[in-house]
């Protein structure tokens, strides 16, 4: 992983509060983990069944029934819980989540979030996605700041189908810390070494500016 | 990472019930009932409250209290035929008091704990408990819709917990505490037992730690939770 | 409880075959199960949360958090299994139930039930008894075959409120073993030591009578 | 009483499944996935099967086998992403593929298994997972009705089980498993252990025996139950 999107997963994982009840989304998101203290009070829970995910194990220490909703295989910590899928989206629908972090194809200025389909390219459906982006207390987006092609991510309006409309909280990527705003995209923080011109050539939408200087992350 | 504490002290977790509130209280008959967290809702004296609960416990328990003291203005329940002084109050214009068919008062909870609107079913369509509620069809069958029902509080009891607010509960106690446990803001627990973490095992868990807001242990029972001798 | 009652629990109690999930409503029906041989291979269900009913237990033995839905203390048998209010009656409800007894105030000639509330005098709430009346696979009454005023309780249509529509197919009372059929009440069974005339008498319906003999229980 | 004994050889049971049957298919991934259930159904040769799982395995495993000899009609389940054969094979119209959200197709199962016709939800209501589903308000806001899901059958992997058909999972082997034990005409249970009646005590117990029918004690588990190395 680079330096860049390292220090962006690294700076996603200070969103997480003691107490907090998280679900970590497949790929980049999962890694925040790495980042939490041993002693940060919060509960880790995946959709396929377990609320206090413990460490990620090696397969030779693996329990062939205790995986996670990316299919590595984990731990529970004193306190963990099973339970089965109703119950599991029962606690994301009903308020429970305090926050989860997603992967995105595209963000809207107004929060819309595509993460789920790509029509005649990629369409393996959305799994836990629609209902972790409609129902999370808090929505944060963790991904590439521009797609593979060097295409903002960040637009005016989403073209792909939605995930959920309105959802998004807050953007990180390896190139800045983006909140959704009534007025829309708002810059927060800036990654180490670019340039504001970098960050506004690389985003598809208006980008509101912080007074003084940009912090960077 | 390690699992939040929720220990609290009961009256300081019973405080956070407002006048006018929806309160759930788990239990049928006498198991399972939250008997001293409802002493402590009477003694901290919220009153105008919608009580949920399967029914009215026994004259001289558990929700009787708060009848008895005037404090509940609507009670959701099954059935009220062991309590003499709620179907009083009832004929007396004194409470209101919404019937449903047991299992679908289970299912309304449930709903509201799951993040549902609602469940369309058949049951009670051919009887007065069909007044007044939306018909929809499905599959060409006619069926109505039950709105998902959440509180402002529910009180629950549980044989054992763990800090974090996992909870399990004993033999026919269980009933309608665990879909309680999911169906309120603010899901207070009085628990016979509290294990330090993980004296639980996952597997043991019947309510999981996330949907519980608050755990209190209590030093002993009170004769309310005993046999009932008739 | 007079003889001709414990003669029609004990018929009641030879229509439960081998295999069968059974309710047994508060009142006569629980009585029910005195009647089941040791080794009679069924399934027992209580709507507060337990299947595999074991015998009720003196004070002394009880444990207080295990009861009937009436509130009597019983007990588990090896294969019972604990669950919560939701589940107990998803089984009701889906079909798992093969067999509830019901008590009655009126049964009407197509099947109609009311037994749970007499408007103005009492009216506690049905509990269970609607979900348990519309879903259960077959549904028994158990009732004395008039009410305490000698007004008969098979009737031509119910005038209290319905506990269920065309619900109940078979009853036994005191009196009789009457079959629910779509041509009305058909006499089945009648009481040792009552004649027909008696019987005819105490119901408030047109009884469609067999042919030949009438079995005596 | 005792309780009646619902064992039977695994052949007899899954011989109840007809051509064009629905057949829910417990399991997240590899945990919970009636593999030996999958390969005895293969062999006796079913086809025109709408399969109701939340994943099509991975190439190779469990529903694949299925797909891979043309057996499969439709799939309706969350996410077939692991499962080259199944987007191929929707992309080519040679199978029809029903996507719901994930805890929308749990609710779905479990309300078909609590004899409940529909529930309504507002998830997905901005999405094209919509398309064609009845819209309602409750309390002046809008949702969906998503109609219950029952199937034929419903193939069980449980860790314990006992002759009544109670069953136990193991860790996140429980996921559809309880949710599709309630929610089929014939619902039978492959279990790695079958304790005598008592062997599971009545709290742990995940599914009462009621639900199921036939309970298939398995000599041992094939490859497929293994740890994944990727």
């Amino acid at each position: 992983m680079s330096g860049a999107k390292e220090r962006m997963v690294a700076r996603a994982a200070r969103e997480i509060r003691p107490g907090m009840v998280v679900n970590l989304g497949i790929g980049l998101p999962t890694r925040v983990v790495n980042h939490l203290a041993a002693d940060m009070p919060v509960c880790l829970h995946t959709e396929n069944g377990l609320s206090g995910i413990g460490p990620t194990l090696p397969i030779d220490q693996a329990d062939r029934n205790l995986i996670d909703a990316g299919g590595a295989y984990v731990s529970t910590v004193p306190g963990s819980a099973f339970f089965d899928s109703a119950a599991s989206f029962a606690l994301v629908r009903s308020g429970r989540l305090d926050m989860t972090m997603l992967g995105a194809f595209e963000v809207a200025q107004n929060g819309d979030l595509a993460n789920w389909k790509i029509p005649g390219r990629f369409s393996p459906g959305a799994g836990g996605a629609i209902e972790l982006a409609q129902k999370a207390r808090r929505v944060l987006v963790l991904s590439t700041h521009t797609d593979r092609k060097g295409n903002p991510k960040l637009i005016e309006n989403c073209t792909l189908p939605l995930t959920a409309r309105g959802c998004v909280d807050r953007i990180f990527t390896d190139m800045a810390v983006i909140d959704v705003t009534p007025e829309g995209f708002a810059l927060r923080e800036i990654a180490e070494g670019l340039t504001l011109d970098d960050v506004i050539k690389a985003t598809g939408a208006p980008l509101t500016l912080p007074e003084g200087e940009i912090p960077v992350f | 990472m390690k699992l939040p504490d929720k220990t609290v002290p009961m009256a300081e977790a019973v405080a956070r019930v407002q006048d006018g509130a929806t309160v759930m209280l788990g239990g049928f008959g006498v198991p399972g009932t939250p008997f001293l967290l409802i002493q402590e809702l009477l003694r901290q004296g919220a009153r105008d409250l919608t009580i949920v609960k399967n029914d009215a416990n026994e004259t001289g328990m558990g929700v009787d209290h708060l009848l008895a003291e005037g404090r509940v203005a609507k009670l959701i329940t099954t059935h009220i035929g062991l309590n003499a002084r709620a179907i009083e109050m009832m004929n007396d214009g004194r409470i209101e008091v919404e019937f449903c068919a047991q299992g679908i008062l289970a299912e309304r909870i449930r709903a509201g704990g799951a993040g549902l609107q609602a469940i369309v079913t058949d049951i009670g369509l051919d009887t007065e408990l069909a007044n007044g509620k939306a018909k929809v069809e499905v599959d060409g069958k006619p069926a109505m819709i039950e709105t998902a029902l959440r509180a402002d509080a529910a009180f629950i009891h549980a044989a054992k917990a763990d800090p974090f607010g996992n909870l399990g509960y004993a033999a026919t106690a269980r009933n309608f505490n665990p879909l309680m446990a999911m169906a309120a803001d603010l899901v207070i627990a009085e628990a016979e037992t509290v294990l330090p973490l993980g004296g639980l095992t996952p597997d043991e868990v019947h309510t999981p730690g996330p949907f519980v807001d608050h755990v209190v242990e209590l030093a002993e029972l009170s004769e309310e939770y005993d046999i009932v001798r008739r």
